[in-house]
């Protein structure tokens, strides 16, 4: 059983257990923000599906690539960056990843190789295949993380982006986030089969479906998957088993579900609860030094939001900065 | 007449289409059991059943693709898109297969095929989310191209274009889903695909615009009727096929006009106006046309700077003020 | 043995093998036409692939509907259209199916529930999937014939066809025409897999390979597959295995294949032959019943040729017309 | 200075930035082994290796969206479309992905590609493999659009468009590749982006066209030199960002103008200039501007209708004398 926390250390388990929290909390905020007005437009929360970013990105390495969808604010923190910079996009401030000019949906970090925050629906499959191109290219050894969900999994330009990326062998692990709805309609009722990671197998792809509530499956099977792909053996697919506890976005009534199904899934397979349970078990740490996590996580929130309320709107001229590079440098 | 909002009256016009011709259906992503995206076809899965109101996944290149088939076969899709945004994904089925195939098969395959949902700029949506497509479809032959304002004409329209043999372009505007208009009882109301609309008159200058847009052009209307500027405002509702003689008869009794809408300005519909104006209407122009467009930039979230970025009734205060030579 | 001919009458298979005839003397006869600069633009000869459709079409009963790509003559041979009608189209001229203005790739006849002939690869796949969504909403037992190449089975817009066909269970048969190359790329270099049939199992849907150079394989394999599709089961995919004996179009020099690799197939395993020998073999006709078809069947091509070269190209009012319907029935 | 195709010069191009960049890859349908559809990329695959030269599926979104994935890595990819009207499966990641990106990070991603491969008629294909996307492209921000005539043009503003660090839209013309022009031997030889370039001067009219057109273009004001009308010719070469400068500079000389297009006129290249002449230009018109267009019809098959579909020299040459009042 001490194998269920893979041999990680407790430092390694705790920055796993505040990374989580910290995602939950700034999504929790971020609804509450919205709610006030500060926040605008579509706002897509991530609760829900903690253990999966989080999980998969732990064992990610430097220079490795993220890419993913419009539901993008977790996938931020576990790369790394600075809540205040999400915080402050998603309130259309200059301190924002995009000066305030992408907004939820879009949101990007050079420095962390984070490749955005797409809104387009399966936008962010082949774009991630051509990061990974990227990587061949350069033979850098880095892996491309894909992330999409159950509903864009239906788009054709998954398909020809996994048979490029098989063909061509790339470094890419796809992640489709089942959290099983697309908006307001079911999996069994946008796909003909309920699961999607068998799909690759058309594409000489190998899939494999994850218990994603669970943060130390997600991490044995991202290893798996890993070694497959840094051994230079091309794709591998794995499926998340999740779910999402906020509306789609925030106009969502959810009319489309039960309360009782949301409420037996928070009680009884919550991701955070799942991790809290196992260090607990395994003596990882104390009630008392997770609370003292948790305040931590409080507070630092209220000093990201502090932050961002003082943060200006970009000033006029940035409406046409950025359409086009400028450069004096022709002929280059 | 009843007070109707715009959503409410997209929707009669689907529901009293559907019970008159039992080849009209709807397809699209959240359209049944969701009622819509933006509840515009709330109530139509309930009232026609599952056979006719079909959710379909999130895949705008395939489904489109099967609408067009099914139009192919005489079938009378109504194919919504959640945001003509994700048209861009299943732009060449309506293109390629939708608007050509007449021409092509010579005049035997026919396509009755309505593509509708909201188009350009929504709020604080992002640059991915708030693209207006009126130039982009109504460049292309093939297709009928629509973009209603008021209430009454959302209905009438979608009623015409749903009966029309051709493919139509459908092109609504989510903030206007929600605005009230006054809407004929008769069911039978219906208004012709390819007229403008002289939605007020005036003398000094014209206003010619589509969608959302004519809204601020009345109210920039009004406040130059209060500075003594009496304004014309057209509402095209049609964008293809254009129509130049209304926007003609307007000129050769204002002999000035301005051209208002939210995309982008290059290759626009201000320029194709622009364009048509000098043929048609050269003699009787008393200052160059003035365009009024989105900014040529993608759309900002923040929220100044999305003010910035398209037109506001004071930018078209100041485009009349201009033609008007009264600076 | 008897049993390869599937308990065909005499009349039924010499009329399979006519049409077999026509559609391959039609092609020549295209080609020489296009050398003669009487045909111009595309022009993508089937030479090669004739049991596929012929065969399948074959099984169709009246009301079926059939939809292809842009190597569409000799599908509209094996849907009994006039080849007058077809060649008329390549040459440009008011009898063409088109009156001149579709040209090779875009041909159609409602009358013959053939809804061409479409240039964009893949575009027939959602187009056919939705001439079967029409079947099923009328309940008029009509099946859909949607043929595509091996390069378009790539096509993401497969995908999204499959899904949507097997989640409403739609009438569809998929014909995976495998000449082995797309274009100037064999399916080595253009695909993950050799083969495309498995590729609906990742949507539920079954799938088979059958040699497409044997035209009672061919009907074998459909009949089996219709049975499935008019039980009300949904859509199957068959996969022929067939060869290409000509360029791509007519201005391939086909430099991506030996001259031996074409010979050998065209020697050994030419569907024609094929189908002549199992006729002899069975004692269905003798050498001099078949000469006597072969010289009909080239007498009614000259007729054809002498036709076409008769019509006229269409008059300069066509330019304007068939862009919209014209109809003066407003409110309707 | 060395007599090459159209082909030969954007191979050249590729070849040379190829050499000078390891960034620089091609990528598309049958660009490597079979060298090109069209052979313009002829020998890249023996030079560069299968690594730099790939082949595709036949998958535009998917390759197009990897493409600019690439690009977003900083590798400096060219993706050629065996046409461009095969773009329009790839185009939401043209726009929303390459042209959008730039603006919707604040200036951190940056997308050095260019989408190349021939655009709009070429000979008797049929109206699914002859459309000119001119004016959508130009029509977005975020994206640059060229267009070349000359091969010393095509070479020199293909070599821009892959040093450019914006996404380039790059359209060819297949009827052009066979085309021989001079070209400087330089291998710097380079051409800016955004310059229209006056290729005959005149002084009675202006004759304001793009790619295949400008030969017609030529051939017209030959005809008309011999009928004592002297006509500048522009070639616009980039049609995003347009430059305005040359064509009005050209105007206040000539006061007369005619825009050459072959793709469809509403909202085409011609509005746009008509709509800019209006306001930079329209005191120094004595008539005005005649836009020659491709008909506003899909294009036919058959030869006869085919040459009445597109812009002749003829329909060039009455448009001038139109605006000139000769006739
Ligand atoms: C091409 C396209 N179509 C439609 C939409 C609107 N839309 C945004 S998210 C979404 C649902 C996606 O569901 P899923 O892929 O399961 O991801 P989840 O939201 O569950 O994370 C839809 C329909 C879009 N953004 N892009
Ligand atoms: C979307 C699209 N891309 C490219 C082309 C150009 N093209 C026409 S046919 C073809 C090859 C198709 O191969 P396959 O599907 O195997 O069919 P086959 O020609 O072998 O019958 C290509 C690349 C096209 N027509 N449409
Ligand atoms: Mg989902
Ligand atoms: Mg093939």
């Amino acid at each position: 059983m001490k194998n269920k926390l893979r041999g990680q250390s407790k430092e390694q388990l705790l920055k796993l257990y505040y990374e989580m929290l910290l995602i939950r909390r700034l999504e929790e905020k971020s609804g509450q923000l919205y709610g006030m007005g500060k926040i605008a437009g579509f706002c897509h929360l991530y609760i829900g599906q903690e253990a999966v970013v989080t999980g998969i990105q732990s064992l990610a390495k430097e220079g490795d690539s993220v890419i993913t969808g419009y539901r993008d604010h977790g996938h931020m923190i576990a790369c790394g960056l600075d809540p205040r910079g999400v915080l402050a996009e998603l309130m259309g401030r200059i301190d924002g990843l995009s000066k305030g000019k992408g907004g939820s949906m879009h949101m990007f970090s050079k420095e962390k190789t984070f490749y955005g925050g797409h809104g387009i629906v399966g936008a962010q499959v082949p774009l991630g295949t051509g990061l990974a191109l990227a990587h061949k290219y350069e033979n850098d050894g880095g892996v491309v993380f894909a992330y999409f969900g159950d509903g864009a999994a239906n788009q054709g330009q998954v398909y020809e982006a996994y048979n490029m990326a098989s063909l061509w062998k790339l470094p890419i692990l796809y992640i489709i986030e089942n959290n099983h709805y697309s908006m307001g309609t079911s999996v069994a009722r946008h796909s003909a089969t309920d699961h999607f990671y068998s799909r690759g197998a058309g594409f000489n792809i190998p899939g494999e479906l994850v218990n994603g509530m669970d943060l130390f499956d997600v991490q044995t099977a991202t290893e798996k998957a890993l070694a497959h792909i840094r051994a230079g053996k091309g794709p591998y697919i794995l499926e998340m088993d999740t779910y999402r506890y906020k509306g789609h976005s925030m106009s969502d009534p959810g009319r489309y579900r039960s309360k009782e199904e949301v409420d037996t899934i928070k009680q009884d397979n919550d991701p955070l609860s799942n991790c809290k349970r196992d260090l607990l078990a395994h003596g990882v740490a104390t009630e008392a030094e997770l609370k003292v996590l948790e305040q931590k996580v409080k507070q630092e929130m209220d000093e990201v939001v502090n932050f961002c309320e003082a943060s200006p709107e970009p000033e006029a001229h940035e409406l046409y900065t950025d359409v086009l590079i400028e450069d004096k440098q022709w002929p280059y | 007449m009843a007070l109707l909002t715009v959503r409410e009256a997209l929707r009669d016009a689907m529901a009293e289409e559907m019970r008159r011709d039992p080849k009209v259906f709807v397809m699209g992503e959240e359209v049944a059991q969701y009622q819509g995206a933006y509840k515009v076809t709330q109530g139509l899965l309930e009232e026609f059943g599952e056979g006719r109101v079909m959710d379909t996944p999130i895949t705008e290149y395939g489904f489109a693709g099967v609408g067009v088939g099914a139009a192919f076969k005489g079938l009378k899709p109504i194919v919504e898109f959640m945001t003509f945004n994700f048209s861009m994904q299943a732009i060449d089925h309506i293109i390629n297969s939708a608007a050509k195939t007449l021409y092509m098969s010579g005049g035997q395959m026919t396509c009755p095929i309505v593509f509708r949902g909201p188009n350009g700029v929504a709020s604080r949506v992002g640059a991915q989310h708030s693209q207006c497509f009126a130039s982009w479809y109504s460049h292309c032959p093939g297709i009928k191209v629509v973009a209603p304002y008021s209430a009454a004409d959302a209905k009438g329209l979608l009623k015409s274009a749903i009966r029309d043999p051709n493919p139509v372009v459908f092109l609504e505007n989510e903030l206007m889903y929600g605005r009230s208009f006054e809407v004929p009882d008769d069911p039978d109301y219906i208004v012709p695909l390819g007229k403008a609309s002289v939605v007020r008159e005036g003398t000094d200058a014209t206003i010619v615009t589509f969608s959302l847009a004519v809204g601020k052009a009345l109210e920039a209307a009004d406040r130059l009727a209060s500075q003594g500027v009496n304004v014309e405002v057209i509402d095209l509702r049609t964008l293809r096929p254009l129509d130049i003689d209304t926007i003609v008869a307007s000129i050769q009794k204002t002999n000035r006009i301005v051209t208002v809408e939210e995309g982008w300005p290059q290759s626009g519909i201000g320029a194709e106006i622009a364009a048509q104006v000098m043929t048609h209407a050269f003699d009787f122009l008393d200052a160059p046309l003035e365009r009024v467009t989105g900014k040529d930039v993608p759309l900002p979230y923040a929220a100044n700077l999305e003010r910035l970025a398209i037109p506001q009734v004071d930018d078209i205060t100041a485009a009349i003020r201009k033609v008007c030579y009264k600076n």
